[in-house]
């Protein structure tokens, strides 16, 4: 029917190519990296720029769609699908495509630009690492997995990519694998995410089994489809104990690869990998996958798990869970990453928390937002380990007082740090108000209030690490202590150290030669400039959804949110239509309808895609009470810092510097430390430390000691089947067998005595037994 | 019935027969024993060629006969020998070969 | 009344007019006794340097004693019956000749070098040996109680001599010695049902008992009869429990001597019972399954567990080939049931062909070894494969055939007798199928040990000089190995000759 | 099924050529062992040629037929014939059993066990070959179990003679589990054969004629060639003589066990059981079910006991063999295709993992992971190899063994012909967390072993520990430095690295040809189970 009017255009036609060419770059890294002059690196980068601008190229194309789709009929726009046939096993198709529609796209965009801003960051960060190509090359695979993923067409596609990104992080974790800490972490990354890898295969094959049949019988699609589970979630007809299970159990998946609660604890460990790497893990790709598959997949969920208005559900329960617990747990972290790591978890929190509660667009503009300020903050860490304190992320040890040392680093910082609070005008703000207000809007009041308390937590524990690290007095490496050692020094544990343990000389001369024997200094352009590309993007970001300002800036709710209308079956049947990447873009007029999707069943030979979800008003009066909480926890959060530790570090100063006269002020200062000693005691350990500590306390040794002990006890399980059970009764009933019939000979042995007598008794004994049995039963 | 008697004497010589292999431990007794059981086969062939009134029984009474003293010389010589090197013909001392 | 008896036998003998005989039909037996007055003659004008022609006069008797069983083969018109049924040539029993003869020639040339080296009485020896086979032979063709019986004692009292073979050795001694004894005592006891077996019947050609007994209403004596003939019998085929004797004799024995004991009697005893099972005893299926079901599996199990045990080669062999003999019995037990009848014949027939290819190859391996190194133990085969490969194959060969593993013949003999039997397809049948199954694993356990000194253990002395095996045990070991290769990938070709599907005049069914 | 008799040489070429590689071989002294090595080398390259023009002649456009087909009649009475045949089902697995051979005589080239003499080692290699090849292509039962044994010495001797420090007890038990299972499978077959009137032992009257017996019948039958496929499989709980036999036996033995041997037990239950039993199979299908799952779980717990390398990974093919028969035990046609695929994959990748493991015996001289440690700085292609194996083992997406395990356990979820359905729900369940076991013991595997820094015991410092004593001299040549890779370890093991990502990558190469087989094997139970 539809005339092909619909614009498309070549970029979206090709858009699969964006996670194409990274897997060929990986390829051709692997391949002859090694003898390239920058080592394969500027393959990496070349790869991913290319991925760059063909995302570019696809996010405006998809804007003339839209606008032309607004322009003719205010209808849903039809994302761009093709499929080719992969492999087909008894009637079952499984195919790779692409989907894109405006998440695609504003996903692609995200993950490329930052893939490529990381790989940047790295060039310098890593230099002369002994296993630099190798790296690199671990970095493209990973990108193009999470860009699999984004445009995945179907479940399978999801699951390649999902768990390409599983591999990758274990190589890029465990980089530094000469060190056994390191290479733990990798492993337990892994494993406990493919723990939630049980839920995503079998979430899909309920899912599968669900909709197939009804995707061959109305859209002529399959059950893998993404668009046909969606349709089918939507339909209706779908048999609720599927909806229910499948999404549980896709929603498990996301838990584990997304750091919920309670598989959030191999986030912070993997912090053992290289810088670059946890920035790339924790802003746009592996742990957002989880957040992705379920904005995905929503339809499924929102029907699945009953996202209706004030409904409590699943994912509501886990997110607001995830955002306290991480938000208290940052507080007690004096690694730098680790504080930063809780609070991308607990950010992940308010997105689920989001989707939980239908504000769907939020929590996508929340993980638009975070990426860049998150991303921004992992690389100012970097950037401070590298050059201000020696490959230490200790803060308290040795941090502090690096803002006069490296201005730019701590200026992104700062600002990215006001971003990720949430302060007016920085993108944190909108996105992380949009989500609160939305939560309440849709009548989840309690959360609400908790997503606020999380606010607050947010600016307290980043302010916290703020002060810590760049301000009050330089204390160890910060302050250029045991500096002289260092390169000698190999016992060290923590991360970026490993490049010196393992590079080869070059690496430590060009070391030796960046920051010879001088102090903390500003890091190099290669490093900056991702650092500034970044915080310039977090902090104007936000505009892309500013509510507040009225619908013209809305531009993310008209470009990404998928449109809930109901669909002539028509259209989206030609989408599945067979032969190698057919795509259509066929433009009908669209079925009216005044029910919304997502709560009556459309009608006869229309499907629905997306539910109706709600859109909160902006009021000004939530949006200052947010800017309030969040000052406050700034502003408290700095008073206290500077009370511990600026004033007692100045008068310590000054102490060296005076002798015998002031002794007995001394002794007041001393008094006064005590104060602040008892302060920090009281005050600290009254309020925020025993929640804090109790919930680490909970999360080290209960939810970590489970997953570790997760791991042990299977092992010794194991160990137990094998010795016990296996070695013992199974394979001791084989060899007893073999014992017994032995035996039975040795147990004859004496009836064959030697002695003929016996012989012929036995010989006329058995014939006579024989003779008697015979005749009592024949006669 | 006549004949039937005769079946009994061989029945009886046939048990004692049997008990002397069983029995005794001299390797002559014993192939005397031997010889009592074949009796008692002859015996029961005749007789039965008489109750059944075929001719058979008895031609097999005589081949029986031919061969048990063929089968006895055998015997004896195997006695001999044994006692040759081991100076006795106790059965039960003939039990090198066991289990 | 004994006097009116004798009256009638006098009358009988009036009416007796001379058989005609079929002097072709007899030529097989006329060939080996004039072979045998030949042999007998001529070695006792020869000096003791030229004995060693004895052998080879023996071999030749036996090739040309086959001359005549291959031409009545080709001829292969209907069965020759003389003396009204009593004595018969037909296709059963000409193939079982043939067996029999072939197998002693292998016998000859086995022996051939053991007697020379201990300076035995060759001449005598082989004297007896062609009278023992000329026993067997003519128990192909026995179809009556005294022929059979006759044809038995022919074939085991020489038996029981070779046995003691060795005058000087104790161990010899006492085989024979209780081979002789309980041999007598069982014959004994085989008599002693033959004659009820002939007087509730009255006759003692086995189709007319056969016509006689009648299933369902057996008397207690004809019962009685049948256990102890097959009991008799039983002794022969050293079927447990009747197979006590088997171990020692086998141990004390001369090495070929065991070899033929436990081939070549052992196969005339099968066929001994074959032709009185299926010609005489079949309407007593009531009593002859039972017990035959019995003593199959009894023999089958005991012989295999008991080998498990032994640590010497000769007496292992022993146990093995009783439990071989089990197998052998499997499918005398579903005769006359189902439709098994005609391939029962086929499955033992072809058994007894591949087990005497393959026993005697592996007694021929003991022989070998053992002139080197002068022990019996198992333990003596360790290293063979290092310094001997050409033995350690062969030896490999003939263990995994007695094992059963295809492509071998063994795999073929025991895959008949499981065909058939399951042929029968009632529950007994099965569960005898079953037990022969476990058997057969249990087998595997001690050929592999054995295997496994030759392949995998380090020669015991240190001893790895390459051992030098004589041209005539050569033959020998080249003929068993092709036997038992051959049937094992192409049986189509013996199971043709095995294809005989009844006797003469065995009971319609 | 319809016969194509095109070609019909071809498969008996490929399938005895070996034996006249051995012929020739016999009469070669011992010591030439260049001359020896060269024979056998050109005999499996020529039968691999063989295979590669059956490739080529296939007609893949009608894979479910039995294609080169032959029937000549062998042993007529017991109406048994010589009837060979390929098609969709058994034409991976013959040529990969081709692929196999030759690779693995090419690994011989310099990593000849330390018993020694090359001569009788290849021998049986080749014997083994001529076994495995005919036991695929075999379309006569009793043809079959002929091929199906003379595996069996070949395999005992190679176990018990070149292999580890317990292989006697390795070889023995090996050969007489076998014994035991392929006796009761011998009734089996019997049964089955005179159950359809005694008329043939070829597949295709089986196959036509089983049905029709009664369903208890067929449930005896079926559990009598159960214990022979399932001891072969193995399946737990008959599984206990594949570790033994694998941690035992030399490194060839282990690649042909794993790739190869193993296979004939489930391409017997989905050539031979399930099709000419349905009833039985449907009766069956929930136990293999079980013991499938209980293998998955319960191998891989076993994996996690190891301490010795090679018998993890040889534990490691119990739980993989059990999402192999899961996938059977579906009798739904998504089911057996992954099953198929996965004894594939499973050949590639865990053969390939014995090699690795083959050649750090070779060098450390011990496979005891606490003793091994950062094979990755010490050769590092090795431990990329072996953490690309890894890998493959625990079924990553884009390698070969996902594909056999994702459908699998997706077919779990929707079993045919009205098995069960919550049972086997919840054993894909089960099955799934069987993933997550097999991540968890590879990957501490490969992080144990590949990771972290060279034990000094190894790393060239001090001398060489007394353990390796036996063959020291053997290895004079590396006492001090480890060497990575070898050039002929590279011609063995590249076809394998390629094929375990060419075939994870492009799956519908195999489910390509075994799809229509396998439909048609699945459409025909269905004829005989839902008339």
């Amino acid at each position: 029917m539809g005339v092909n009017t619909i614009p498309s255009g070549w970029f979206l036609e090709n858009a699969w190519l964006i996670a194409l060419i990274p897997a060929i770059g990986f390829a051709a890294i692997i391949a002859f990296g090694k003898k390239l002059p920058m080592k394969g690196s500027e393959i990496g980068l070349a790869s991913i720029t290319a991925s760059l601008v063909i995302s570019v190229g696809a996010a405006v194309q998809w804007i003339q769609r839209t606008n032309f789709v607004d322009e003719t009929t205010e209808g849903y726009v039809e994302p761009v699908i093709k499929t080719w046939t992969w492999w087909q096993s008894g009637g079952v198709e499984f195919g790779l495509g692409q989907h894109i529609d405006g998440l695609a796209v504003l996903l692609l965009l995200l993950v490329a630009f930052i893939s490529l801003l990381v790989q940047i960051f790295s060039l310098e960060y890593l230099r002369g690492d002994r296993r630099y190509t190798h790296f690199f090359a671990a970095l493209t695979l990973f990108s193009s997995g999470m860009l699999v993923m984004v445009l995945a067409e179907n479940m399978v596609q999801i699951i390649l990519g999902w768990e390409l990104m599983g591999l990758c992080s274990f190589l890029l974790i465990g980089h530094w694998w000469e060190d056994g800490a390191n290479s733990r972490a990798a492993l337990k990354a892994f494993f406990t995410v493919r723990v939630g890898d049980v839920g995503l295969l079998v979430g899909t094959a309920i899912v599968f089994f669900g909709a197939h049949q009804w995707a061959v019988d109305n859209l002529d699609s399959h059950g893998f489809s993404v668009q046909a589970i969606s349709a089918w979630a939507l339909s209706g007809d779908a048999s609720s104990s599927a909806l229910l299970w499948g999404s549980v159990a896709l929603f498990i998946a996301a838990i584990g690869k997304s750091g919920q609660f309670p598989l959030h604890t191999w986030l912070p460990d993997a912090m053992a990998g290289p810088t670059p790497v946890s920035s790339l893990l924790h802003s746009s790709t592996m742990v957002v996958a989880g957040v992705f598959l379920v904005a995905r997949l929503y339809p499924l969920f929102w029907e699945g798990l009953s996202i209706g208005p004030g409904a409590i559900n699943l994912i509501a329960i886990i997110g607001v869970i995830t955002l306290i617990v991480a938000a208290l747990l940052a507080f007690v972290q004096n690694d730098i990453k680790k504080v930063l790591a809780y609070s991308t978890v607990s950010q992940l929190g308010y997105m689920m928390l989001g989707l939980g509660t239908g504000a769907w667009l939020p929590a996508v503009f929340h993980i638009f937002t975070h990426a860049f300020f998150k991303c921004a903050l992992f690389l100012c860490a970097g950037s401070v380990s590298h050059s201000g304190s020696h490959h230490s992320f200790d803060m308290k040890k040795d941090m502090g007082g690096l803002a006069r040392k490296m201005p730019i680093t701590a200026g992104t910082w700062i600002i990215s740090t006001l971003a990720l609070a949430g302060i007016f005008p920085l993108s944190g703000f909108f996105s992380k108000d949009e989500i609160i207000a939305n939560v309440g809007y849709n009548g989840y009041n309690l959360f609400m209030w908790l997503a606020f308390l999380g606010a607050f937590m947010t600016a307290a524990y980043m302010a916290r690490a703020t002060y810590l690290t760049f301000f009050g007095t330089p204390r160890g490496a910060a302050a250029g202590e045991h500096h002289d050692e260092h390169h000698g020094d190999d016992a060290h544990g923590d991360d970026a150290h490993g490049d010196d343990a393992h590079g080869d000389d070059a690496h430590a001369d060009a070391h030796a030669e960046h920051h010879g024997s001088h102090g903390p200094h500003e890091s190099g352009p290669l490093i900056l400039v991702p650092i500034v590309v970044l915080t310039f993007l977090a902090s104007i970001a936000g505009f892309t959804n500013a509510v507040p300002f009225g619908e013209n800036f809305e531009i993310l709710k008209r470009y990404v949110e998928p449109r809930a209308e109901v669909v002539a079956i028509e259209d989206t049947r030609l989408t599945i239509a067979g032969g190698p990447g057919q795509s259509v873009g066929s433009l009908a007029p669209q079925a009216k309808y005044d029910d919304a999707c997502g709560f009556a069943a459309p009608p006869e030979g229309t499907v629905c895609l997306f539910p109706a979800v709600s859109h909160a008003p902006f009021k000004w009066s939530k949006g200052f009470l947010a800017l309030g909480i969040v000052g406050a926890g700034l502003v408290s959060s700095w008073l206290f810092s500077v009370a511990l530790y600026t004033r007692r570090d100045r008068r310590l100063v000054g102490l060296t510097e005076r002798f015998a006269p002031a002794r007995w002020g001394y002794q007041f200062l001393w008094n006064k430390y005590y104060l602040d000693h008892l302060y920090e005691k009281v005050i600290v350990r009254a309020v925020a430390y025993p929640i804090a500590a109790s919930a680490y306390w909970f999360n080290q040794k209960v939810l970590d000691r489970i997953v570790d002990t997760a791991g042990t006890s299977t092992r010794q399980a194991g160990e137990f089947v094998y010795r016990n059970i296996d070695q013992t009764l199974v394979d001791g009933a084989v060899n007893a067998s073999g014992f017994v019939a032995s035996e039975t000979g040795h147990a004859l042995q004496p009836v064959q005595s030697g002695k003929v007598n016996q012989y012929g008794a036995l010989l006329f004994g058995a014939a006579a037994v024989a003779a008697i049995v015979l005749v009592i039963i024949n006669v | 019935m006549l004949a039937v008697n005769f079946l009994i004497l061989a029945a009886v010589l046939f048990s004692i027969g049997v008990f002397g292999v069983i029995a005794r431990r001299n390797a002559v007794m014993v192939l005397m024993s031997v010889e009592l059981v074949l009796n008692s086969v002859m015996l029961n062939l005749v007789a039965f060629s008489q109750i059944t009134d075929s001719i058979d029984g008895q031609l097999f009474a005589l081949f029986v006969i031919a061969i048990a003293a063929a089968e006895v010389g055998v015997g004896l010589a195997m006695v001999l020998m044994v006692y040759r090197n081991r100076r006795s013909i106790a059965l039960d001392e003939l039990s090198e070969m066991k289990g | 009344m004994i006097f009116a008896g004798s009256q009638s036998v006098i009358a009988q003998i009036n009416q007796w007019v001379a058989p005609t005989i079929d002097w072709h039909a007899l030529a097989p037996e006329l060939v080996l006794i004039v072979g045998i007055n030949l042999v007998l003659f001529i070695d006792l004008s020869l000096g003791a340097a030229k004995k060693w022609a004895m052998a080879t006069l023996t071999g030749l008797v036996f090739l040309a004693a086959f001359i005549p069983v291959v031409t009545l083969a080709v001829i292969g018109d209907a069965s020759r019956e003389m003396f009204d049924g009593r004595y018969v040539v037909d296709g059963y029993s000409l193939i079982l000749k043939a067996i029999f003869l072939l197998a002693a020639y292998v016998l000859v040339l086995m022996s051939q070098n053991e007697l020379e080296e201990g300076g035995y009485y060759q001449g005598e020896f082989y004297v007896l040996m062609m009278c023992s086979v000329l026993g067997m032979v003519m128990m192909t063709s026995a179809r009556d109680l005294i022929a059979i019986f006759v044809a038995l004692e022919l074939l085991s009292i020489p038996a029981y001599m070779m046995a003691a073979w060795r005058k000087r050795d104790s161990r010899s001694n006492e085989a024979g010695v209780k081979y002789y004894l309980l041999g007598v005592f069982a014959s004994a006891v085989l008599l002693y049902g033959m004659s009820f077996l002939y007087g509730t019947t009255g006759s003692t050609k086995l189709t007319d008992i056969g016509a006689s007994l009648v299933d369902g209403d057996l008397l207690g004596l004809q019962v009685l009869a049948v256990v102890f003939v097959l009991g008799g019998l039983a002794f022969k085929i050293s079927a447990v429990p009747f197979h006590s004797w088997a171990p020692d004799t086998y141990e004390g024995a001369p090495t070929p001597v065991t070899a033929f004991l436990s081939v070549a009697s052992k196969a005339a005893g099968f066929v001994a019972l074959m032709s009185i099972v299926m010609l005489a005893l079949a309407p007593a299926n009531s009593v002859v399954r039972p017990m035959l079901w019995v003593l199959a599996a009894l023999t089958m199990t005991v012989g295999n567990v008991m080998a498990l045990r032994q640590t010497n080669i000769v007496r292992m062999l022993a146990y093995s080939s009783v439990s071989q003999g089990g197998f052998i019995l499997m499918p005398l037990v579903v005769i006359g049931t189902g439709n098994a009848g005609d391939s029962v014949l086929r499955a033992v027939i072809v058994y007894l062909l591949i087990y005497a290819f393959m026993n005697l190859g592996a007694f021929s391996i003991v022989i070998a070894v053992a002139r080197r190194t002068r022990s019996g133990e198992i333990t003596s085969f360790g290293g063979l494969f290092g310094y001997a490969p050409g033995l350690a194959v062969l030896m490999t060969i003939f263990m995994a055939s007695l094992a059963g593993i295809p492509p071998l013949g063994g795999w073929i003999a025991k895959f008949n007798v499981f065909k058939t039997v399951l042929d029968a397809g009632d529950t007994a049948a099965y569960v005898l199928a079953l037990i022969g199954a476990v058997n057969t694993v249990i087998a595997a356990a001690y050929y592999m040990r054995v295997l496994r000194q030759v392949w995998m253990a380090p020669a015991p002395d240190g001893d790895v000089s390459p051992i030098k095996v004589p041209s005539s045990i050569q033959a020998a070991l080249a003929i068993t190995a092709v036997g038992t290769v051959l049937l094992g990938v192409l049986p189509g070709l013996v199971l043709r000759f095995g294809d005989i599907t009844d006797l003469t005049g065995a009971l319609a069914r | 099924m319809e016969i194509m008799t095109n070609d019909n040489w071809l498969l008996t070429v490929g399938t005895f050529l070996p034996l006249v590689g051995v012929l020739v071989m016999l009469f070669i002294p011992k010591a030439e062992e260049q001359l020896l090595k060269t024979v056998a080398v050109i005999t499996a390259g020529a039968t691999l040629a063989v295979g590669i023009l059956t490739l080529f002649r296939f007609d893949y456009g009608q894979a479910e037929k039995l294609q080169f087909f032959v029937d000549v009649t062998w042993i007529e009475v017991i109406r048994s014939n010589y009837t060979i045949g390929l098609d969709g089902i058994s034409l991976p697995l013959y040529f990969l059993s081709m692929v196999v051979t030759f690779l693995v005589i090419i690994y011989t080239w310099d990593n000849m066990p330390d018993a020694g003499n090359p001569k009788s080692f290849l021998i049986l290699m080749l014997v083994l070959q001529v076994g495995m090849a005919g036991t695929f292509v075999a379309q006569d039962l009793i043809l079959f179990f002929v091929f199906f044994e003379v595996v069996l010495l070949p395999m005992y001797f190679m176990i018990g003679v070149w292999g580890g420090e317990h292989r006697q007890y390795a070889s023995l038990k090996f050969f007489l589990y076998t014994m035991f299972g392929s006796a009761f499978m011998l009734v089996a077959f019997l049964a089955l054969f005179f159950q359809t009137g005694a008329e043939s032992f070829s597949f295709m009257h089986l196959v036509s004629a089983g049905g029709l017996i009664s369903n208890e019948v067929q449930v005896w039958i079926f559990a009598g060639m159960f214990l022979g496929f399932a001891v072969k499989v193995p399946m737990f709980p008959f599984h206990t003589w594949l570790p033994d036999a694998h941690t035992q036996a030399p490194t060839q033995g282990s690649v042909i066990l794993a790739a190869i041997l193993l296979k004939l037990g489930t391409y017997g239950f989905v050539r031979i059981a399930i099709p000419m039993l349905p009833e039985g199979a449907r009766a069956w299908a929930p136990v293999i079910a079980i013991l499938a799952v209980i293998g998955i779980i319960y191998g891989a717990l076993g994996c996690l006991a190891q301490t010795d390398m090679k018998r993890l990974i040889a534990f490691s093919s119990v739980a993989h063999m059990g999402f192999v028969m899961l996938g059977i035990s579906t009798l739904t046609t998504l089911g057996i295709n992954a099953a198929l695929f996965g004894m594939v994959a499973h050949g590639l990748i865990t053969g390939m993992l014995f090699f690795v493991a083959g050649s750090v015996k070779h060098r450390y001289h011990t496979l005891e992971i606490s003793r091994l440690s950062g094979m990755l700085k010490q050769m590092p292609r090795m431990g990329w190899i072996l953490g690309f194996a890894a890998m493959a083992s625990l079924g990553l997406p884009g390698l070969a063994g996902f594909w056999g395990e994702f459908p699998a356990i997706l077919a779990a979820y929707s079993p045919g012909f009205g098995l069960n359905v919550t049972l086997f729900r919840t054993l894909m369940v089960i099955a799934a967390v069987g993933t997550v076991l097999a991540a968890a013991y590879l990957l501490w595997l490969y992080q144990r072993t590949a990771f972290g820094e060279p034990s000094p015991e190894f790393s060239g410092q001090t001398p060489h520990p007394v353990g390796a004593g036996v063959n020291a001299d053997h290895h004079a040549d590396h006492h001090d430095e480890i060497r990575d890779v070898t050039p002929i370890e590279w011609i063995a093991w590249t076809p394998f690295l390629v094929a375990i990502v060419v075939f994870g990558v492009y799956p519908q190469l195999m489910f390509g040809v075994m799809d229509p087989a396998v439909s048609e094997l699945v459409a025909r139970l269905g004829e005989s189970l839902n008339p």
